[in-house]
């Protein structure tokens, strides 16, 4: 965890309002997991104030990538970078996904956005796993599918896919999971979270799950960014330090 | 030209100016890996209270124009857990540690005192009486002149340690407080803590803080700070510590001119985690261009008849 | 469908809840080439004192991080002028005309009301107890409970017409100025004037502003003025009229929600000189969408417990 | 006097840290003066808030130029924009020099970038009268040439024609204007102008100048500019609305 100044090499627009940014950084991209995340000061000016965090999304030799969605102000500024543009960066950031439990298959559950860390996750799975991914979101145009692989589909409005969410989508493709070897890895919204803690609990699925909260400095000096823990009610724990994956046992969402 | 940053607050003395502030930085621990606490002048810990507080459920932080909003509600360790865990970390370092304390009773406040004034590594004490987060906590003592001046001359009773208190902005005359902090036996007041405020979530027409009202912080308040500052060095005469929007040495020599003797930085640590760093390295580069020998030197140097 | 955008505030009733506030559209001349004043719901004119007012010397105007100060001195063109020259102007406009009062004594305050209140063209007037930047000025009075509460008394008693109470929010309970203000007769408060701030060059060691302090406006103060909205809201039950850090229609919705019954775009005008239009125009368009068929419906709908 | 959205057609970069925005916009080339101004809001953020006051430096067919150097965080901006990107301006502001009294030549004297009325002014002045233009800076770097003739020019380090300051440049060079039928024109810093008012006094010169102050609105809303007049001293000039352009005998400077 340290501050850089590293360079834009491009952006991509995968999508109406969804973009790839390119960065190059040897130092976080050597070192970063999947599930980190990276802390982007958008601009120089102090207004928007604070820092904006996106989880790795890829590494590809010296550069790492981050994807987002224009949100507001910082994402809208962040979408018209150029190559060559300096960015100011804190991260690695938090703590990653454990890819190496013994489990034999990964499934991916994530809603809109939330297929974001995943690209770097399926690249970094050990080769004897397989990986299976399903992919919610409001409508067709929500749905990112840039370096998954094996992927299910269910939009809310039918548009692509299922016609329903994330955990229909589950419920509706058990036969890939049942009764296997599996560990889920879910990001996305918090109700889909919440469903899918249910959903897992119920199945007795292990899961490790990312999640999102505002924060402001995203390292553990602020305490802005507290969640539930289900074994400490006394204490919140820190989204941002002690997450911002958990087990989905862990925390109450 | 080598420069002499030291300052004296009172009885305490700093090796230079530049504080973080309380609850900007936790116990030192996160903030050590981005700069150097030895380097820095003194740290204040987040508000410390007699038992542990949880602190207030999320959402606690929302983004607002050049500033930033928080609703903490004080989530700390406890006196014991403080000093079992964080002191030892803490005084490690050669730099002032300076405690502040957080209390929803007179008489908290001077038990939390009591207790922690036998740890040597304590430099001094800052008194939140300020905090706007709580709702059973310092607010109501912060805009309240006779709390002020109780919770002063009691703490100020049970130890021996520098007591600086932490004023609230909230109120019409801050020279009063800070009046009142003097004459009670304060060494020195700090300026300001956050201002009272709130945003709304218009879609879903609840308060975007689940505490509702939080405390404004970040570049956005500075004008309100200085001017506070301005206030007190015109009423009293007592060192003042200034708070409240600096993100750069030019903020830094703008509160001195003030009035203050010596700065905390806040927010801006989350945001440039190695602020205090560079901060000090351009403060030393002005002080060398303007041939300022003394940091304490600019200390109300204002001209206000030009 | 066809949006409901009228309010009344007390007596004073508005064809839409946008108002422009004192100070920033000086009585209405120069703001007329960007909008068409008949679409407004009212203009708030600057304050007027018995006597013309020069006003400071300049610098005036100082810009912070999203805000700006200003030390105008309430410079205005008297009472008598203001009936003679401005009225005429202001009163070929279909929209209400809300006249705001600033004095240096109560005496003041109530000579001048009596003057004005012969004038039909006025609809209203609002009575500015908070202006920061006179030294004899306004804000004694609106940081005093009993100043504000005679004031109010006495102008209430010399006229018919709606009497609005412009609040300071340079106080820690803002609420209870309210309370006076409603016991008093006030038909509505407005809310917020500028914070106390200041600025100084760090070069010349001079305050920017000559009258060294200065009002904070702008989306800097827009967390604040919402969290004064609400105190007041929580506290009493009278008309609010929101104002602070206004920029769009989001903002307006915000204050609507937090408790006003209408709004004031002051700082801006400066930068967008046909942000009322703009506004409405938004506004609709928002109310179109979520189903709101009344704007007076969304005032203090803000959800507390959810 | 109104808003409107131009679009940038290009950025000169004229001398380190000086730059010429040309802008296109018939409606404003069209209507505008010498020595009036317009106000640009040079990004959409709320910071910085108040737009920038800039005198037109020139016009060309459908665009005017606007010529800046970099003072802070706003002109830093605007040295940032690139061709085709969209501006929001107020104006045209303000009133202009008088070019039409009956003098036959106009002495300009300019202090750092206050030069920048007077290209276009120098192109608008008729053909009959000639122009005579004295230029003061620091040094060297801060003297800019662009669009001006019969140029004087003093520094005060030296590095570029006399060694001094632009009075003291006029007073060498009496000879062009000295019992001539001429008219001044000034724009500068504060101190130079009260110099400048002090000599034009003295020998009885008519000048005209273009003030500066710090502006919120531009078009007399907010009363932020005021500046004291020589004939009422119960009532305040607005630079911005008065001015920025006074007769020399008609401010207190
Ligand atoms: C650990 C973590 C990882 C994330 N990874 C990604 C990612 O890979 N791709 C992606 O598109 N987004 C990601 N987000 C969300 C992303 O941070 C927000 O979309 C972004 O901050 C919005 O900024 P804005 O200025 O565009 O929006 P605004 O709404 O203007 O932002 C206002 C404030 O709210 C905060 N905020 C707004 N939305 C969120 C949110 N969903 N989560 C946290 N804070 C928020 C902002 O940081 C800012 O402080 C992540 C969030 C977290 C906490
Ligand atoms: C009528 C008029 C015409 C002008 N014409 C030109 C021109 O043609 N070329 C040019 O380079 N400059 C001109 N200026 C000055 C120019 O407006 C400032 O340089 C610019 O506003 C600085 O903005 P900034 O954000 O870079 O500086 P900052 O110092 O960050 O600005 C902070 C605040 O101070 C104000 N400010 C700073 N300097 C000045 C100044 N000298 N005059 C007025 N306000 C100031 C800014 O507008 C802003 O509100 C003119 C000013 C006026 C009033
Ligand atoms: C997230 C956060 C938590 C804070 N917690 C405390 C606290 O526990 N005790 C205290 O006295 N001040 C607290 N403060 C106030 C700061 O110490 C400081 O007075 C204030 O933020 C203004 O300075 P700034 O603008 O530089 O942040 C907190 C501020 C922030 C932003
Ligand atoms: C330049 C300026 C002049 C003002 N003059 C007055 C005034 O004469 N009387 C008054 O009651 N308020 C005055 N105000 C305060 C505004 O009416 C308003 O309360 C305040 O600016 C907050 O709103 P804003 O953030 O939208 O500007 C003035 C504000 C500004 C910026
Ligand atoms: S974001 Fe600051 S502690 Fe987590
Ligand atoms: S700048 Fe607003 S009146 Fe001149």
């Amino acid at each position: 965890m340290f501050i850089s100044e590293p360079v834009v090499e491009k952006l991509i627009e995968l999508d109406e309002h969804i973009f790839l940014l390119k960065i190059k950084s040897p130092e976080i991209a050597d070192i970063i997991r999947p599930g980190q995340f990276v802390n982007i000061k958008v601009c120089n000016s102090v207004n928007p104030l604070l820092r904006r965090p996106f989880s790795v999304c890829d590494v590809e030799d010296d550069s790492f990538y981050v994807m987002f969605n224009i949100h507001g102000e910082g994402t809208k500024i962040l979408a018209e970078k150029k190559k060559g543009d300096c960015l100011d960066i804190v991260g690695p950031l938090g703590n990653g996904f454990n890819l190496d439990g013994n489990f034999e298959k990964a499934v991916i559950v994530a809603g809109g956005m939330g297929v974001a860390p995943f690209p770097f996750f399926s690249k970094k799975i050990s080769d004897g796993k397989s990986i299976v991914t399903f992919i919610g979101g409001r409508t067709e145009s929500e749905i990112v599918t840039y370096g998954l692989e094996n992927i299910f589909i269910a939009t809310e409005d039918g548009s692509n896919g299922l016609k329903g969410n994330v955990i229909d989508l589950l419920k509706k493709n058990e036969s890939h999971f049942i009764d296997q070897n599996v560990k889920f890895f879910g990001c996305g919204p918090n109700p889909m979270l919440k469903a899918l803690k249910e959903y897992c609990l119920l199945k007795n699925i292990d899961c490790e799950v990312s999640t999102e909260c505002a924060m402001a400095c995203g390292f553990g000096i602020c305490q802005g960014c507290p969640i539930e823990s289900t074994t400490n009610s006394e204490k919140y724990l820190l989204v941002c330090k002690d997450g911002p994956v958990f087990n989905i046992k862990d925390v109450v969402l | 030209m080598s420069i002499d940053l030291s300052v004296e607050i009172g009885k305490l003395k700093l090796k230079n100016p530049i504080l973080l502030a309380s609850g900007t930085v936790g116990y030192g621990h996160e903030i050590a890996d981005f700069i150097d606490l030895n380097k820095i002048g003194g740290i204040v810990t987040k508000s410390i209270s007699l038992k542990p507080r949880k602190g207030n459920p999320p959402q606690r932080i929302v983004e607002t124009p050049s500033g930033m909003l928080n609703a903490i509600g004080l989530a700390n360790v406890g006196v014991d857990d403080f000093l079992k865990t964080k002191i030892p970390y803490l005084k490690q370092y050669d730099t002032a540690l300076i405690c502040n304390i957080a209390a929803s009773s007179v008489d908290e406040y001077v038990e939390c005192t009591k207790i922690l004034t036998n740890e040597e590594a304590i430099d001094a004490f800052e008194i939140n009486v300020s905090c706007p987060n709580v709702k059973d906590g310092g607010l109501v003592f912060g805009n309240n002149l006779s709390a002020v001046g109780e919770i002063t001359s009691k703490v100020r009773a049970v130890t021996d340690k520098p007591v600086i208190v932490k004023l609230s902005p909230n109120v019409p005359n801050i020279g009063e407080f800070a009046s009142v902090a003097k004459k009670e036996g304060a060494d020195a007041v700090s300026a300001i803590n956050t201002l009272v405020g709130t945003a709304i979530d218009i879609y879903s027409r609840k308060p975007k803080l689940k505490n509702v009202t939080g405390g404004l912080s970040g570049p956005a308040i500075k004008p309100v700070a200085i001017a506070k500052v301005l206030a007190i060095n015109q009423s009293v005469d007592i060192p003042i510590i200034g708070i409240g929007g600096i993100m750069n040495w030019r903020d830094v020599v703008e509160f001195f001119i003030a009035g203050a003797s010596a700065v905390q930085l806040g927010t801006v640590n989350f945001i440039q985690p190695n602020a205090a760093e560079v901060i000090l390295k351009d403060l030393i580069e002005y002080c060398n261009k303007t041939g300022i020998s003394k940091i304490s030197e600019l200390t109300g140097s204002i001209i206000l008849n030009g």
